[in-house]
């Protein structure tokens, strides 16, 4: 029974998990009689015991989720095409079907998933403010968000893919900062704006070709897929345009990239985890999973221009990242860098640069899940995330300085962390390909220069200097619920870094199955190994 | 490729060094906190001096292992995974790295001097560092970066060297601004760190060339497929390396060089690292990780020799360096700013040696500079200790009676550095100059600019000297309990207050290196060159590149000599004449003459540089942000919104509330429709 | 059918005055009398083509009790005519004008108002109140239906104007 | 002359609807407005009964009836709103009537 | 085209419309005792059983229903008439919860109300039955009738006089306007029964000028109805001025009566697209741009819902055109079926999400002054968190957001589109959209994200209107992710 159906349960477990919340703990009239909690740092709404079991039932909810994903990694088959497929009828009028498999393109984002989720919600016990509701939208958001990489028909996709917003919205809206209703709406209407015209297009995908089945169309060489490959070249261009720019929003890529400093910086710390950690892996998910099996020569076509903003992205994203005073909008900006990076790894077309993208995504969910935790644990100490109100902290806060120095080194992607694996992987693929080059390769290198200028410098000013604000001196250290959250972060990045190989042995199969060369879509080089055709000399 | 008996005992050698900075970051604090101050900060600092002798020890069996067993190329390899297996680290598309020594002679004399000199200087910190708060933090810190180093020159990889390479860049961070709470610390630091990261990209842009030309990262593997064996064979392997790429691949890691062994214009950061406490000062800064650029380009050699152009870029920034960093060092102040400077006009000979195709020449001078100027940093720290955290030479003098044995190891610093014959220094610059004045083409230019910065490189050394302890004594005699103590100290404070010699944990290391400065040249004599012979299947074969020698070796010693006697000479009548009150030029002079002012400011180069990056790029960024995104991008956005809610506004007002004006849109709607559908219907 | 022609436009250009008049005249009672004009004009007309039944009814319930009921309620309300000075909607006069003018203009330029000569039935029908009778009980044809919805209707008119007359119920 | 043909009828019954589309759009007492409507009501009957006789069909006239029947009852609401109206507000000028608006 | 006349089955047919009339006759006859009974629901109650004896007729036709031609052909039975009468009624009976507390509290809960409410349903069913553009002007006027009245029902309520007078003015004046279309139609063809009209057009015996001239006419009448730009103004005043439930009423049952007969008319007179398409293509765009883009500038919920609702009229003329576009494209005859599925299943969807709007409106409002401001649902989440969350969920639907019906219908309306090639009007629904999400998530975050010192609830929400918010509410969300429930409804309206 649970094999059968694994990934449904592993989808809606935290949807199911977020009803029961709601069924176990009705809303309790005291608690809507004096629910005047306008000061959101002010003590808990309800009684301690009751907030308490919430939390904890949140938490449990997350972690058999993510054993659910533990049972999927290592029944998982190191090899290429789509698993634990489940199918039903769904939508008959549209000939959608609720399918959903895995591939070793989404096993990983799964996992990741599930993991930030865990840590996300054990993170937040602190959250004081309707922690009912918090928890329900987070576990919604765990759901919706494990959806989108498990589903295999277009529109099941995109339901997904919206539904995402919802919670993220509410999270943002209710529990973010200052200025957080503007950003919960920019959120919003940014990223539905860069996909409803997706949906025209995904429309269009399934009126041309009969079938909304993702499993096939996204298998180059499948009959669905040579089919799409047969209509008209600018019709085609048009869809894939719809697809990619819901994406490129997603993702995001310069210069679309403008919600994220705002939703980053107003979430709160679990939302911003799981927007960067998670959010941003659906844009680099969609490219991979369709633009690129879908509109190949599209793809190839257009990949001068995706580098172009994937570069730009490189070094923008750093150097605004440089300049900013808020440690959370500096680290927002680096995403933008990183994933920059992991756009050109996968327009680079190489099996090399593609894994690395790959590897990259799950890399920043990691260490910027862990800047933003870390970020987190100093705006709970101080309520601010000015970098000029810290200083000196090495001393006051040694476990938490230790921490983000790890963070900080994953992020700068120094070797035997995760992030140069990933970011070396990405290079190396970008410079072999014929769509890259080493020119472009070359500029985007100069982004890891800007990383440890914006890194360091940022390290610099928080935890270095003399301890002079008198706030900061009384500062407690890291907490051991905080550590907790903290070391598996510590020891993935580690792990990444050090032993990559058997992570990456669940994406290679996928990504250089055979089936992705196509000679029918000759420009495109999928595969650019040494010592055989495609590699640039 | 044979097999040794001990290949499996490799993955010691850099492994112990990382069990002791895992031990002292997880326990140290807590030991000391247990044992009591004194006894616990003593077991840390045991720890970590032990384990790197350790290594040192297994480095040595290794290597005679090596000399022994390695047969004709003398070169294995050997697995850097518990008990000498070899896991994997990276293995995705073809791209296959794994954790793995090559061990050969080039790796094991680099061994022998991290482990070897950075053993000493492991026991010299142990006194240095006695009092500071952060005990085990700094033997964390020195204990990885010699695990760092130590993976940088073992790795059997360019990928894997490039993970020391940027290991230790972080270790020289961390070490720089060890003294966090020191802005100025800090930002040197992040100034070693970013600068090193410019070089960084050039190693990794070579590394991706190599990868793309050749499809392996490995430097040499037992079936002869390693990337230099390629390259070395190349006319004949699939893979053919022509002399374009192999410029490019020579001139890019040549970049990473220039970073790490601090080149122009990349130089600029070392100075300021002084800034670190200083047994960091010598043995990252000035013994081990700076010479790494040279031991890369020795490594690369195989490359750099099938590119001329490449190896003349070399040689002409390794020279220039010299000269530039050698003005610069005669008119400092800062006993340790003359000794940086002094490092990285050092490293501008070595190259200059590689440069000329004299890879052994310049890692024989690798070799003797890490003894002497360990040494003399050692000694400079050792003074500085004496003097309570001065550094500043003017307010020295006098020193040579008050520590003695500080000031009688320097001396033979000072005359290994000089060029003095029979000291270490001689034999390794005068191979280099020879070699220079051999090269084509300009190879009177590289020798005679060469040997007039051997005439300076005496000359300033003498100035240290006589500054620092034979002038007249120039400060005021430290009483009682003045050294800064408490807890915002550096830990300079060591609170014994006076001029006296330092502990035993400190000369030892001091005394060790002196008798190293003085016999450690006499290996690579141009008559016994035992080293070179030694080091020979490391670098390109004679088939590739043969350095010239540009007269016959004695005339050259003779040479070598004479200017360093010249300039000791020069400096010693200076400071006896003239310069007694300890300054040789007057107020005028320094402020009037453009030499000395262009060599007190550092030849503008590190103010231009960090004007435009620092200065520029910030307001760059800045403009960039508020422009950019803000304005331009978010403006678009915003722009949209407000004029769908500036339409909604306009159109709002329609709605007038007037029942009339209702009814008259409703007439002129069904007009319009009415004319727009008979339009259409009337057309055929 | 000379004479008739005359009669025709003489009793459209009168019946046309009148529509004028309905919409120009300040006077609401005016109007309301003028209204009376054009509906006397239009029976005359129903009469001249057979509607015999339908001009009766013209008469007696248009002109005679609904513009009745009108001219009640003007009177009732007593309002006389509206303060000039107080018009919101100035350009709505000409506005109207010109949409009303192309809304008439490109339904005769297309044509939409010409019937197709071809196409006149030579048998006239008559509008008796007999044939109005068998039509409107013919079971094939809609009008009994319609016949019953209007009762409905008449009943909401009637349930409608109660409504609005009656207090509040408590 | 021409004779007179149904398209002469249609044409007048035109006018006149156009003359009550104009009235309603331009007067401001609530029952003349809806005098005017009551004139294009007038107006299409005209048409349909000279359709109905130009097709030989008593359709037209039918219609006539019922659209006479449906005037009837919506005078008998029109004109209770419009006097409810003057009984809250004491006046019924439409120009007045705007409180809901924008 | 006549059948053997079987005067019993077509009464039969229409047991669904008479159980509304007896239920209003028995309301006016018990008005008195009635009145007099102590509970307000008294009406309200047999109303409701009125209403459920009529779904209960129109259940039991079944397929029997589909088929019956009655009248002489002025009225017939099929798929979309059934689908469209049961959205009706399910619609009456939800306005029908909504009215007894409010209207009880304002001292206005006549039977007489119930009356206009049931005989309005009536005249809206009847527009969906209708074959014939007589049935049609008379179903519009019976539906219109009891709206005009109802809008002003509250008559101590000069804004309600007020919507009450624009309303009847304006939906005289576009009665007349659709009355001279239907009459032009009949003198271009001699019918105005639509199958005749049908044949006539394919034989090619109708005037052409005459004939498009008097369509466009009652294209203008229907879309007044609808509220379809240009012809939208009157509803932001009348929605704002009537009283909550017969907002909830109005917006719902006009839009969906006219959309009905749009839909049967774009499907039969398929020929003549041509002429008529590029008006509808006008109207659908300047609809949803009107709509969408003003409703942005309302902070008044009744006034935006009314833009909303033009906005969504806006959709469903997209659908219309996109029905009418595959016929005159000749395309399969499964894009035509998936166009009108597509309308009809959005028709639906806008019942249940504009009538769950008004009932959480009208819940909110209790027995006090009405909720009708952004500020009077400020802070909600914290008060009634439930009604929160239930129009957090209509709103999303509004705005089309998965997993909602809204998405759903709005999915459906771009794969007619699509199918009828209509690209241009495709996109242009995914633009506005976004605009449209805007103001529905300010909705949003006016209740969940502000927050106040929040007063305790207010006492005695209305039960009724509770159940009607719950059950939209879920309905939105069940039916958004399993739209399927619902397709054996909407699946066979062709």
């Amino acid at each position: 029974m649970l094999t059968d159906h694994l990934l449904s349960a592993l989808i809606f477990l935290p949807l199911v998990g977020a009803l029961a919340l709601l069924a176990l703990f009705p809303a309790a009239p005291e608690a809507a009689a004096h629910g005047a909690e306008s000061d959101p740092h002010a003590g808990p709404s309800m009684p301690g015991g009751r907030a308490a079991a919430i939390r904890l039932f949140a938490l449990v909810v997350s972690l058999a989720t993510f054993a659910l994903s533990c049972v999927l990694l290592a029944r998982f088959q190191m090899k290429a095409g789509y698993q634990f497929l489940e199918s039903a009828d769904w939508l008959p009028m549209f000939g959608a079907k609720y399918t959903v498999g895995i591939d070793g393109i989404s096993v990983l984002l799964v996992a990741l998933t599930t993991f930030l989720s865990v840590l996300a919600i054990g993170y937040s016990f602190t959250v004081t403010k309707r922690i009912k509701e918090y928890m329900v939208f987070l576990l919604i958001l765990e759901s919706a968000m494990l959806g989108v990489f498990c589903a295999l028909d277009l529109i099941l996709f995109y339901v997904f893919w919206e539904a995402v917003l919802i919670p993220m919205y509410f999270l943002i809206g209710i529990w973010g900062h200052e200025r957080r209703t503007y950003a919960a709406v920019k959120f919003f209407l940014y990223t539905f704006a860069g996909s409803v015209l997706m949906l025209v297009g995904l429309v269009a995908v399934i009126r041309l070709v009969g079938s909304s089945d993702l499993s096939a169309l996204s298998i180059p060489g499948s009959e669905l897929n040579d089919k799409l490959q047969g209509f008209p070249a600018q019709s085609l261009m048009w869809i894939y345009a719809s697809f990619a720019l819901a994406f490129m929003v997603k993702v995001p890529m310069f210069p679309f990239h403008t919600w994220l400093p705002d939703a980053h910086v107003e979430a709160p710390t679990a939302g911003s985890v799981i927007l960067a950690g998670v959010m941003l892996k659906m844009g680099v998910y969609g490219f991979m999973r369709i633009c690129l099996p879908m509109f190949p020569q599209q793809a190839m076509q257009s990949s001068g221009l995706f580098i172009a903003l994937a570069v730009i992205g490189i070094i923008y994203g750093a150097v605004v990242a440089a300049v900013q005073p808020d440690m959370k909008k500096l680290v927002a900006y680096s995403s933008v860098s990183h994933l920059g990076y992991v756009m050109l790894g996968v327009f680079s077309f190489t099996h090399l640069g593609m894994m690395g993208a790959l590897l990259q995504s799950i890399n920043h969910g990691v260490s910027t899940g862990m800047l933003f935790f870390l970020v987190g644990c100093l705006y709970d100490r101080r309520h601010t995330r000015e970098i000029t109100a810290f200083g000196g902290l090495k001393r006051s806060v040694p476990a938490l300085s230790f921490f983000f120095l790890v963070a900080m080194l994953s992020s700068v992607a120094l070797p035997l962390t995760n992030g140069f694996v990933g970011e070396f992987a990405i290079l190396q693929g970008s410079y072999l390909s014929k769509t890259a080059g080493p020119v472009w390769t070359a500029v985007a290198a100069v982004g890891a220069i800007l990383s440890a200028v914006y890194m360091l410098w940022l390290f610099q000013r928080v935890f270095a200097g003399p301890l002079s604000k008198e706030e900061n001196r009384a500062m407690p250290d890291l907490s051991l619920r905080e550590k907790l959250v903290l070391v598996p972060l510590v020891v993935l990045v580690f792990w990444f870094g050090v032993a990559v190989t058997p992570w990456v042995r669940y994406m290679e199969p996928t990504i250089t199955a055979p089936k992705l060369v196509r000679p029918k879509a000759a420009p495109i080089e999928y595969i650019a190994l040494p010592g055989m055709d495609g590699v640039r000399r | 490729m044979h097999d040794l008996h001990t290949g499996q005992w490799v993955w010691l050698i850099p492994v112990l060094p990382l069990v002791g900075a895992l031990l002292h970051a997880g326990l140290g604090a807590r030991v000391i906190a247990a044992l009591g101050d004194k006894r616990g900060r003593w077991l840390v600092g045991a720890v970590a001096t032990g384990l790197v002798l350790a290594s040192f020890a297994v480095s040595c069996v290794v290597l005679s292992d090596l000399v022994v067993n390695g047969g004709e190329h003398r070169r294995a390899l050997a697995g850097l995974g518990p008990g000498g297996s070899t896991p994997d680290w990276i293995r995705m598309g073809g791209l296959h790295l794994r954790f793995e020594a090559l061990v050969d002679p080039l790796s094991m004399l680099m061994c022998l001097i991290v482990t070897g000199v950075g053993g000493l200087i492991h026991l010299y910190a142990t006194g240095y560092m006695a009092t500071d708060r952060d005990y085990p933090r700094f033997f964390t810190y020195f204990n990885l970066f010699i695990f760092m180093m130590l993976v940088l020159v073992l790795g059997s990889s360019a990928a894997l060297m490039f993970v020391g390479w940027e290991g230790v860049g972080l270790c020289s961070y961390l070490l720089i601004s060890f003294w966090f709470e020191d802005p100025e610390n800090a930002k040197a630091g992040n100034k070693a760190f970013i600068v090193n990261r410019i070089g960084d990209v050039g190693f990794l842009l070579g590394m991706m060339t190599v990868f793309s030309i050749f499809g392996t990262l490995n430097f040499r593997t037992a079936d002869g497929t390693g990337f230099l064996d390629l390259a070395e064979h190349g006319r004949t392997a699939a893979a053919a390396l022509t002399v374009g790429s192999a410029t490019l691949i020579s001139l890019l890691f040549f970049v990473g060089a220039c970073g790490k062994s601090a080149q122009f214009p990349l130089y600029i950061w070392l100075p300021d690292a002084m800034a670190g406490p200083t047994p960091v000062s010598a043995l990252i800064h000035a013994a081990t990780m700076v010479t790494a650029g040279v031991v890369m380009v020795t490594r690369l050699s195989p490359i750099f020799a099938q590119a001329p152009s490449a190896m003349m870029v070399v040689a002409a920034i390794g020279l220039f360096t010299a000269v530039l960093a050698a003005g610069v060092a005669a008119v400092q102040n800062d006993i340790k700013k003359v000794l940086a400077y002094s490092t990285v006009s050092q490293l501008g000979y070595m190259f200059l040696g590689c440069g000329v195709g004299a890879f052994a020449a310049g890692m024989f001078h690798v070799t003797t500079h890490a003894f002497f100027k360990a040494l003399l940093f050692l000694g400079a720290g050792s003074v500085i200790h004496a003097m309570s955290g001065e550094q500043d030479m003017r307010k020295m003098g006098g020193l040579s009676g008050r520590i003695r044995v500080t000031h009688a190891t320097m001396v033979a610093g000072w005359l290994a550095i000089a060029g003095i014959p029979v000291f270490a220094g001689f034999w390794s610059k005068d191979l280099i100059l020879n070699s220079a004045l051999g090269a084509p083409l300009y190879g009177v230019l590289l020798y005679a600019v060469g040997v007039g910065t051997a005439l300076l490189t005496a000359f300033y050394m003498t100035r240290l000297m006589a500054k620092a302890f034979w002038t007249p004594q120039r400060f005021v005699e430290p009483h009682g309990d003045t050294g800064h103590g408490g807890d915002d100290s550096h830990g300079h404070g060591h609170g014994h207050g006076g001029v006296h010699e330092s502990p035993r944990s400190m000369t030892v290391p001091l005394i060790v290196l002196a008798a190293l400065s003085v016999v450690g040249g006499l290996v690579g004599t141009p008559w016994a060159n035992a080293f070179e012979r030694f080091l020979e299947p490391s670098i390109a074969s004679p088939s590739l590149i043969v350095p010239h020698e540009g007269m016959p070796a004695a005339t050259g010693l003779l040479a070598g000599a004479l200017v360093a006697a010249l300039g000791v000479g020069a400096g010693l009548y200076a400071y006896r004449t003239k310069g007694k009150s300890g300054f040789l030029a007057d107020e005028r002079t320094r402020k009037s003459n453009p030499l000395f002012v262009g060599a007190t400011n550092l030849w503008y180069v590190d103010g231009i540089l960090s004007r435009i990056f620092i200065g520029g790029g910030g307001r760059f960024a800045d403009r960039v942000w508020r422009w950019a995104d803000r304005t331009l991008i978010d403006g678009a956005v915003n722009a949209v919104a407000w004029t769908t809610g500036a339409v909604a506004e306009v159109v709002r007002r329609t709605q007038s509330g007037y029942l009339r004006s209702y009814a008259v849109t409703m007439l002129v709607g069904a007009a319009v429709v009415v004319a727009w559908v008979l339009g259409g219907s009337v057309r055929p | 059918m000379q004479g008739n022609s005359i009669g025709f436009w003489i009793l459209a250009a009168l019946c046309i005055a009148a529509a004028v008049q309905v919409v120009a005249n300040r006077n609401p009672v005016r109007s309301a009398l003028a209204l009376v004009g054009v509906m006397c004009c239009l029976s005359v007309f129903y009469f001249a083509q057979g509607a015999e039944f339908v001009g009766a009814v013209q008469v007696i319930v248009y002109a005679g009790a609904i513009m009745v009921l009108f001219l009640f309620v003007i009177m009732l309300l007593n309002l006389g005519a509206p303060n000039p000075m107080m018009d919101r909607v100035g350009l709505s006069k000409p506005v109207a004008l010109l949409a009303s003018a192309v809304l008439l203009g490109s339904l005769a330029f297309a044509g939409a108002l010409k019937i197709a000569p071809g196409r006149a039935v030579k048998s006239p029908v008559s509008g008796t109140v007999q044939q109005i009778g068998y039509a409107l009980f013919d079971p094939g044809r809609p009008w009994l239906f319609a016949f019953e919805l209007t009762s409905v209707l008449l009943l909401v008119g009637v349930v409608g104007a109660v409504v609005l007359a009656q207090r509040r119920s408590d | 002359m021409d004779p007179i043909t149904a398209t002469h009828y249609i044409g007048l019954s035109a006018i006149l609807f156009a003359i009550g589309a104009v009235g309603v759009g331009i007067k401001r007492n609530p029952i003349v407005i809806f005098m005017c409507i009551e004139l294009m009501l007038n107006a299409a009957n005209l048409a349909l009964v000279a359709m109905g006789k130009h097709l030989g069909s008593i359709s037209g006239q039918m219609m006539a009836i019922f659209v006479m029947a449906v005037a009837a009852a919506e005078v008998a609401i029109g004109l209770g709103i419009i006097v409810s109206i003057f009984r809250s507000r004491e006046t019924i000028d439409i120009d007045e009537v705007n409180l809901l608006k924008l | 085209m006549r059948r053997d006349i079987d005067v019993m089955a077509e009464i039969a047919f229409i047991y669904p419309l008479i159980a509304l009339w007896v239920g209003a006759c028995l309301l006016l006859l018990l008005a008195r005792p009635l009145r007099r009974a102590t509970r307000p629901g008294g009406s309200a109650a047999l109303a409701g059983a009125a209403l459920l004896a009529s779904l209960a007729f129109l259940v039991r036709q079944g397929n029997e229903g589909l088929n019956v031609i009655a009248f002489g052909g002025s009225i017939a039975g099929d798929p979309l008439t059934a689908s469209i009468c049961t959205i009706l009624l399910l619609c009456g009976m939800m306005a029908v919860a909504l009215a007894p507390t409010y209207l009880a509290a304002r001292g206005y809960d006549n039977p007489e109300y119930y009356v206009l409410l049931l005989t309005s349903l009536s005249g809206a069913m009847l527009m969906a039955m209708a074959r014939d553009l007589v049935v049609v002007f008379l179903g519009i006027e019976l539906l219109s009738f009891g709206l005009y009245i109802m809008a002003g029902f509250v008559r101590e309520d000069a804004r309600g006089g007020e919507a009450s007078l624009k309303y009847f003015l304006l939906g005289a004046f576009a009665s007349a306007l659709m009355l001279y279309g239907i009459v032009l139609v009949y003198g271009s063809s001699g019918s105005t029964n639509i199958e005749a009209l049908r044949s006539a057009v394919i034989k090619e015996s109708v005037q052409s000028a005459m004939f498009a001239g008097g369509l466009a006419l009652v294209l203008i009448g229907l879309a007044f109805k609808a509220a379809v730009a240009p012809f939208h103004q009157w509803s932001p005043d009348a929605y704002e001025g009537a009283p909550l439930p017969v907002t909830a009423f109005m917006s719902v049952v006009a839009k969906i009566a006219a959309f009905a007969v749009l839909i049967r008319l774009a499907d039969s007179l398929a020929p003549l697209h041509a002429t008529w398409l590029p008006a509808v293509r006008l109207l659908a765009i300047l609809s949803m741009v009107v709509g969408n883009v003003v409703a942005v500038a309302q902070q008044n919920l009744k006034r935006m819902l009314a833009y909303s609702g033009v906005a969504h009229a806006g959709y469903l003329m997209v659908a219309v055109a996109a029905l009418g576009s595959s016929h005159a494209k000749g395309a399969a005859l499964d894009t035509q079926t998936l166009a009108m599925s597509g309308a009809v299943f959005y028709l639906l969807a806008y019942a249940i999400m504009t009538m769950g709007a008004f009932a959480v409106l009208t819940y909110v409002t209790g027995t006090g002054a009405e909720c009708q401001t952004l500020a009077d649902l400020k802070g909600l989440a914290r008060r009634r968190p439930a009604a929160a969350y239930g129009m957090a969920a209509l709103m999303l639907s509004l705005g089309g957001v998965p997993p909602t019906i809204g998405f759903m219908g709005k999915l459906q309306i771009f794969w007619a589109a699509v199918a009828g090639r209509e690209m241009g009007l495709a996109v242009a629904l995914a633009l506005v959209s976004v605009v449209a999400a805007y103001y529905y998530l300010r909705v949003v975050l006016t209740m969940c994200f502000e927050e106040t010192g929040a007063e305790p609830a207010t006492a005695g929400a209305p039960r009724a209107a509770g159940w009607v918010v719950a059950i939209s509410a879920t309905a939105v969300l069940v039916l958004g992710v399993m739209p399927g429930l619902l397709m054996g409804l909407i699946g066979m309206v062709r």
